[in-house]
């Protein structure tokens, strides 16, 4: 009973957290909001790294003298939680600084009206009016009109205009 | 090193040199004279012709473990002389004066050759193609050095150009699932392995790969839901490309098909495939097929203002005989689609070089704003008029032959109905060819006509070559059906039995030699009878008319030629041609639909939901 | 829309996401390589804390993997921020709050204590829980607190430069050492020493030293640069500039 | 000495010390760059011709379940000479601001080829997110506020991906309790269950935000028309393959069944769909090559996706045309940039960048002799021969996805080779390079075009190679370099290599 119990708080807790932070990332519209959902979704998957190596009445598995026969947790989770807690970090204050910049540069942290800037901005770059409006796009249909072809006639076949 | 080796060495040295050098002024003439000596070359192994045996290439390739062969038989250089004698035509036409006026119009003659000496090339290298890789791989060549000539007029050919090449992509790739399903089956590319494997093929197997492979194949022959891309792209190509195109470019898809399709899987097989619902065998489907491919394309050109798409258009149509003579399976209509592709070929060269004579002068095709030229342009006329009764299956010329032939067979198979709508189309071929006549050469000459003369004898000379090897394969069928014959057996076909002056079996003969020997005598008979009882005729200028009492001066337009036929065809309409354009934007319209679905999906601001989406679906695979 | 779906959608990975655990028993997980280190990790790398010995030993490449993350993340960062300070390093105020006596003489009399717990902390990561990134951390906050009591102060940015590179330089240096002894890459040296004692487990202390060094100093740079931001309300000039740039460089 | 680590340690630390070289001599700081690519090219070059059979390296000299250990084949080892030739080709030699965005490049670099080589799960992971955080930067360093908005979407995007990804991770060690993927391909059985597949979705979605696959892809288009033509082409042509290259390993030693497989064809016919139809419908040249990039990479998914030796060497060439094709025409965009519309008279202005589009357009269709079209025809004889419902179907999606390309492409082509106004084309700013570099990249494809023969032997060889899992197995666990060897009791299972 306990056991369940525990399994139940701890995978759905590691669980819960990822869902939490993917919903969060999803549903939020405040993209500082979405930087710390996806830092929950970090935790949720450091927490079930952690807990693959968990065993019940085990110690933390530093050697003291007193541990020599003691049964130990396994050290390669904890290794990789804390090298993944670390890049968590790297990829947390590389997203605090875009949201600087983005604020700065769009004056709104909302993620729709972003994009709909980021999109104008791409747009008028490339001298697009705009990616859904019906102008020619790459693959347009090549139907010549009938009307042209006499005008061309001269011209391909060699002849004074 | 090979005669063959040496024939495909000097047509890619033609290519190269033309290429390298086509900003040089003699190019042209270099060309030429190097698509002679390529046709020499081929004359060297014209054994091939004459029943030899078949050729191998010395070069062999293995790439990624598929060997790849080049061969050469009697169908190959049957097709190759057809190939090599068009590109001489047209470029010994292009090289002369016509380079000039061209280049003086921005044009880049030298291109142009070198476009042509391309496609001979790479037409060699599919005919050569001695395995399905090695096809495919010239199949594919073929048809992006056409796209090289048909767009280099720029303007709207590119736009003729790329609806081709959209067409023609679908058709290759139509053409490689065929293949791949065969490597799937055979396990090889070889020919040799399909031959000795179609036996073993299902129905399912044998339907499937024959339609991917004639819808691919189709593509190229302007088959009919595949045509629509044709007229325009050969029309809008300048002169002398238009007639190399016009005269062989689409019958290597015929070419293609004939090795896959009747040769090695076998088209005996399609008379066993019955088509669920109807009374059809999935041959009688392919030649009725034919049959609207004569029919539609031919009245189509019917209604073209354009000489060039008139005779474009009917390029296609002619592809119909050519099919439905090959699908009749027997010694006299497999004779007579062969001997089609060649005397349709020389038709096509001689007319389209006629009229690029006329626009050479007049600097227009439009057959409204054309007409009494007969006195000015007589040789130019003379050719067109020899074309023209070739085209239209008129003895004496070449082009009655080969549809007596079909025809023949038709009756002998005893397919009425198709019979009947061979002769439709045979029908509005006369009445299209006599607009062209009549609207270009007959009639009123117009006021900025008056002055302009005959072409150049550059021009002339290879265009009344093509006339006369028109009138002599009339005369002598033979000549020509002795490389069918050798073509039908490298098939697989039994030859056909022939004599010089035509066919001699059990269920009917033709000679055109006695024929044209009555006709001659018939026209003398006629001229002694005008010119010896009391010629009364008295020469007038052109513009020495008069009508109701009143002069006519050049500026009253009497010349009934705008909208000629307009009666005729308010009775038949258009709404055929309506059918395949609004099937081919309906295609597009689809792609054009979900194409803006997926880019409101990537335009979405929420691409996290997608991700969400795609785990809890991919993870419901694998669980659920 | 969007959010409803996002629900039905999230709920039913979480529900197959516990389906799959649910056949997981917690505890006991099948520790193949975990077992196995526990048991010879003491014997061939000779530090007591055995996770130390999987973070610099057998999985020393991953460190090196991971201080380069957060370097990458420093020097990114300070990429994208950089034209920011260099536009508005004209303008911008140079005024230094001070904000109150208490903060600033208790962020003074923090600093040295914290340097030592981090240097501790660092020092002992083969013997005790802790080590280079804990410590590192602790080391970054003693040079933050300045920067909290007294924002607007500057930060030496080049001495930190020096200091993270030369430190994440040396953790290479030292695996490359290990190269030309005729080891493997990252393969401790030095011999194990007295299990327990600070000098022990060969290279360990060495890499840990650097690792704490290149995080504090990674970290330092990475908040001071947050910092030097200051108020994040676009000035008109600035948004006029960037949105030029954006034309020009757009186009 | 194994020297392979050279190509991960050596970039790493001259980005490092590049901050303080650049302090002290600015000249100096220019040269480490290139002179640090060159070092890990002789090194994989040197490795590359010594190498006869697979071998594994052990790094810290830990026996290899329990120590990290790089994988050195045929496959690796070639990605690992690609990612510095494919670098020094596209480094930024003229205009360097600052050594921040060097030091980026050379991250990159060293994390591309600990990805390429690595055979750890974990390590897999990390160098992964070096890959990601390193591109983070160098996607933003343009410093426009587009480029800024679509990196934080682009890291949004990869850091849920990566949440994923390690949570897949963390699935695979719960249930076998190793990160090594040799070791992991020992316990394939027990991975062989809806907790073992999901993992491997998980890892395909997460590493596939990299990897371009629908529908993760989102920020493709955003991000490939707000950075750098170099950048774009580094993104599309370079990192997007690597992380295909985890995916593949990860199939080959643990996933073999068909599920797995499946996921990756379905995944892949959509990608082929929705790239090749967005990239039809696109008005500019950049998304209409990001959007082709994304169909692309379809095509070598659906490509890996084909079980056997068959798929291998068809994923293989479909990858490596694909690494030389795209990068080249993402430079093109440097030439000229913008609405399709505005092509008009290009070819006129700069007839050799049209004729090199031509090219770069031609092998992508798939037009023989072409190398594109060897790798087509790979990849439909392999489809053909999987030959069940859903392959054919991939066989037909694919087929049709190419005429759209031809036509999306030619279109194109021809708009450049129209007559157009004199200054509707914009030439951009370039550097001097920017032809050179393009060149680089035709005269690849054309050697290639020439040798295909020797070079299809190569590419038979290096996927029989890389699609055997019991030699993966064997190599990894007789790495070199284990000094102490005693016997590990615990890992009961290895004896037998299935």
């Amino acid at each position: 009973m306990t056991t369940d119990l525990i399994h139940w708080l701890l995978y759905g807790g590691a669980m819960g957290l990822i869902v939490i932070g993917i919903v969060g990332v999803v549903t939020l519209n405040n993209i500082f909001r979405i930087v710390l959902a996806l830092a929950i979704a970090e935790a949720g998957a450091n927490l079930l790294l952690v807990i693959a190596g968990y065993r019940f009445d085990a110690i933390a598995p530093i050697l003291t003298g007193s541990s020599a026969n003691q049964l130990m947790v396994d050290p390669v989770p904890q290794a990789m939680v804390l090298t993944s807690i670390v890049i968590g970090v790297g990829i947390q204050a590389l997203a605090l600084a875009l949201v600087v910049k983005v604020y700065q540069n769009y004056k709104t942290l909302d993620i729709g009206e972003i994009h709909q800037q980021l999109s104008t901005d791409i747009d008028n770059s490339s001298g697009v009016i705009s990616l859904l409006s019906s102008e020619q796009p790459a693959g347009e249909r090549p139907l010549p009109e009938p009307s042209a072809q006499h005008e061309t006639a001269q011209l391909n076949q060699g002849g004074d205009k | 090193m090979n005669q063959l080796d040496t024939l495909l060495l000097i047509s890619l040295i033609t290519a190269l040199i033309s290429g390298l050098g086509r900003r040089h002024q003699l190019i042209g003439w270099a060309t030429a004279i190097l698509l002679t000596v390529q046709f020499l070359a081929l004359l060297s192994i014209s054994s091939l012709g004459y029943g030899g045996t078949v050729i191998e290439s010395a070069v062999n390739l293995t790439i990624l473990g598929q060997p790849l062969s080049w061969r050469f038989d009697g169908l190959s250089w049957f097709f190759a002389l057809i190939t090599i004698g068009a590109a001489m035509a047209s470029s010994f036409f292009a090289a002369g004066i016509w380079a000039k006026k061209y280049k003086k119009h921005g044009g880049n003659p030298g291109l142009l050759q070198f476009a042509m000496s391309l496609n001979v090339f790479t037409m060699l290298v599919l005919l050569a193609s001695g395995d399905l890789l090695s096809l495919f791989i010239g199949w594919e060549l073929v048809s992006w050095a056409s796209l090289l000539l048909m767009v280099l007029a720029g303007g709207i050919a590119t736009q003729w150009g790329l609806r081709y090449i959209v067409y023609a992509t679908a058709g290759a790739m139509s053409i490689l699932a065929g293949i791949g399903i065969i490597y799937h089956l055979t396990g090889s590319f070889a020919y040799a392995d399909l031959a000795a494997a179609a036996s073993t093929f299902s129905t399912t197997h044998v339907v499937v790969l024959s339609l991917l492979f004639i819808a691919g194949f189709g593509v190229k022959m302007g088959l009919l839901p595949f045509h629509l891309w044709q007229a325009g792209a050969y029309a809008e190509t300048p002169g002398p490309g238009s007639a190399f195109l016009g005269a062989i470019s689409s019958r290597m898809g015929l070419y293609a098909m004939l090795i896959v399709v009747f040769q090695l899987i076998g088209l005996g097989k399609m008379i066993a495939v019955e088509i669920p619902f109807t009374f059809l065998s999935l041959r009688d489907l392919l030649m009725w097929v034919a049959a609207f491919t004569i029919i539609f394309p031919t009245y189509t050109a019917l209604r073209q203002n354009d000489a060039r798409y008139l005779l474009a258009w009917h390029g296609i149509g002619q592809g119909g005989y050519m099919m439905m003579g090959l699908l009749l399976l027997d010694p006299v209509g497999s004779a007579g689609g062969l001997l089609h592709v060649f005397n349709y070929a020389t038709n096509q060269a001689a007319l389209f070089l006629a009229i690029t004579a006329v626009v050479y002068r007049t600097h227009t095709a439009d057959l409204n704003r054309l007409g009494g030229l007969v006195n000015r342009m007589p040789l130019t006329f003379l050719v067109l008029l020899v074309g023209i009764i070739g085209l239209a299956g008129i003895p004496p010329m070449n082009g009655f032959v080969s549809k007596w032939l079909i025809y023949r067979s038709l009756i002998i198979e005893g397919m009425p109905l198709l019979f009947v709508a061979t002769v439709i189309g045979t029908l509005g071929t006369i009445l299209s060819v006599y607009k062209l006549i009549h609207n270009t050469f007959l009639g009123q000459l117009r006021l900025e006509h008056e002055h302009i003369r005959e072409v150049p004898w550059s021009m002339l000379a290879p265009m009344l070559v093509v006339a006369t090897i028109i009138f002599i394969t009339g005369f002598m069928p033979g000549l020509v059906l002795d490389w069918v014959a050798s073509a039908q057996a490298a098939l697989g076909f039994t030859p056909l039995a022939y004599t010089l002056g035509g066919v001699e079996t059990a269920r009917g003969s033709l000679d055109m030699i006695w024929l044209c020997g009555v006709l001659f005598g018939g026209f003398g008979v006629g001229a002694l009878l005008f010119y010896g009882g009391g010629n009364k005729a008295k020469r007038v200028h052109q513009l020495d008319n008069y009508a109701g009492g009143h002069f006519l001066t050049a500026d009253t337009r009497y010349h009934y030629s705008n909208n000629f036929y307009a009666g005729l065809m308010h009775h038949i309409g258009g709404w055929y041609r309506g059918t395949f354009k609004w099937l081919e934007s309906s295609l597009i319209s689809i792609v054009s639909l979900l194409s803006g679905l997926t880019q409101i999906l990537f335009h979405s601001y929420h691409p996290a939901l997608f991700l969400l989406i795609t785990a809890t679906l991919s993870l419901y695979f694998f669980i659920g | 829309m969007r959010n409803v779906s996002a629900l039905v959608f999230a709920s039913g990975l979480a529900f197959l996401l516990l389906v799959i655990t649910w056949q997981f028993v917690v505890g006991g997980a099948p520790m193949l390589i975990g077992e196995a280190i526990l048991q010879q990790g003491a014997d061939k790398i000779g530090s007591a804390n055995l996770v130390t010995s999987v973070v610099l030993g057998y999985r020393g490449i991953d460190t090196l993997g991971e201080i380069a993350i957060l370097f990458t993340a420093s020097t990114a960062t300070s990429l994208v921020l950089s034209s920011l300070s260099a536009k508005t390093s004209s303008s911008k105020k140079v005024v230094i709050r001070d904000d109150g006596t208490i903060l600033a003489s208790s962020a003074s009399l923090f600093f040295p204590l914290l340097i030592t717990l981090g240097m501790y902390i660092i020092l002992h990561g083969h013997l005790t829980p802790g080590g280079g990134f804990q410590g590192g951390v602790i080391l970054a906050a003693a040079f933050f607190l300045p920067l909290l009591a007294v924002p607007g102060r500057g930060v030496n940015h080049s001495g930190l430069a020096l200091v993270e590179g030369f430190a994440g330089a040396s953790f290479i240096i030292i695996g490359i050492i290990a190269l030309f002894q005729g080891n493997a890459f990252l393969q401790p040296f030095f011999g194990h020493g007295e299990m327990g004692s600070l000098v022990s487990a060969g290279t360990l202390p060495l890499l840990y030293t650097a690792v704490g060094l290149k995080v504090g100093a990674e970290l330092s740079g990475l908040l001071a640069n947050l910092a030097e931001i200051g108020e994040i309300v676009p000035e008109s000039t600035d948004l006029q500039a960037s949105s030029m740039q954006t034309e020009s460089n757009g186009s | 000495m194994n020297n392979i680590a050279f190509t991960v340690a050596l970039p790493l630390l001259a980005a490092f010390l590049l901050p303080i070289i650049s302090n002290s001599s600015k000249s100096a700081a220019r040269f480490i760059g290139p002179f640090v690519l060159l070092a890990m090219l002789g090194f994989s070059l040197a490795y590359f011709n010594m190498l006869e059979h697979p071998v594994a390296i052990a790094l810290g000299g830990f026996r290899p379940p329990l120590g990290i250990t790089f994988h050195l084949d045929n496959l690796s080892l070639l990605m690992a000479s690609i990612i510095p030739l494919i670098m020094l080709v596209l480094w930024p030699y003229a205009n360097i601001e600052g050594y921040r965005e060097e030091s980026l490049l050379l991250l990159l670099a060293g994390s591309a080829s600990g990805l390429a080589l690595s055979g750890d799960l974990f390590n897999i992971y990390v160098f992964y997110e070096l890959l990601s955080v390193a591109s983070f930067g160098l996607a933003a360093a343009n410093r426009t506020g587009a480029a800024f908005a679509a990196t934080f979407r682009y890291l949004v995007m990869s850091g849920l991906g990566t949440v994923l990804a390690l949570t897949g991770i963390g699935l695979i060690y719960t249930q076998t309790g190793t990160l090594n993927l040799a070791h992991i391909g020992l316990l394939a059985s027990q991975l062989n269950n809806p907790a073992g597949l999901s993992a491997f979705a998980l890892i395909v979605i997460g590493i596939g935000v990299k990897a371009e696959i629908f529908p993760v892809n989102g920020w493709v288009p955003e991000v490939y028309s707000t950075a750098s033509p170099r950048i774009s082409a580094l993104l599309a042509g370079l990192i997007s393959k690597l992380a295909v290259l985890v995916i593949v390993r990860l199939l080959v030693v643990a996933y073999q069944g068909p599920e797995a497989l499946t996921l990756l064809l379905v995944l892949g016919m959509l990608g082929i769909i929705w790239g090749e139809l967005s990239a039809w419908r696109s008005k500019d040249l950049k998304r209409m090559l990001s959007f082709s990039s994304i169909g692309q990479l379809g095509m070598v998914l659906v490509a890996f996706s084909i079980p056997g030796e068959a798929g291998m060497v068809a994923g293989i060439a479909m990858m490596l045309h694909h690494l030389v094709v795209k990068p080249g025409l993402f430079m093109l965009t440097e030439h000229w940039n913008g609405s399709l519309n505005k092509l008009a008279g290009a070819a006129k202005s700069s007839p050799l960048a049209a004729v090199l589009f031509m090219l770069f357009a031609l092998s992508l269709i798939g037009v023989p002799p072409f190398p594109g079209f060897w790798a087509k025809l790979l990849l439909v004889t392999g489809l053909v021969e999987a030959n069940t419902p859903l392959y054919l179907t991939a066989l037909a999606v694919l087929l049709s996805a190419t005429v759209i390309e031809a036509h999306y492409l030619m279109h194109t082509a021809i708009r450049m080779y129209s007559k157009g106004k004199k200054k509707q084309v914009k030439k951009l700013h370039q550097t001097p390079f920017t032809l050179t570099i393009i060149s680089v990249f035709a005269v690849v494809l054309i050697t290639a075009l020439i040798t295909m023969a020797p070079l299809g032997n190569k590419l038979q060889h290096i996927a029989a190679e890389s699609s055997d899992r019991a030699l993966y197995i064997n190599t990894t666990f007789a790495a070199r370099h284990t000094p102490v060897r005693k016997q590990i009791s615990l890992i009961k299972q290895q004896s037998k290599v299935q």
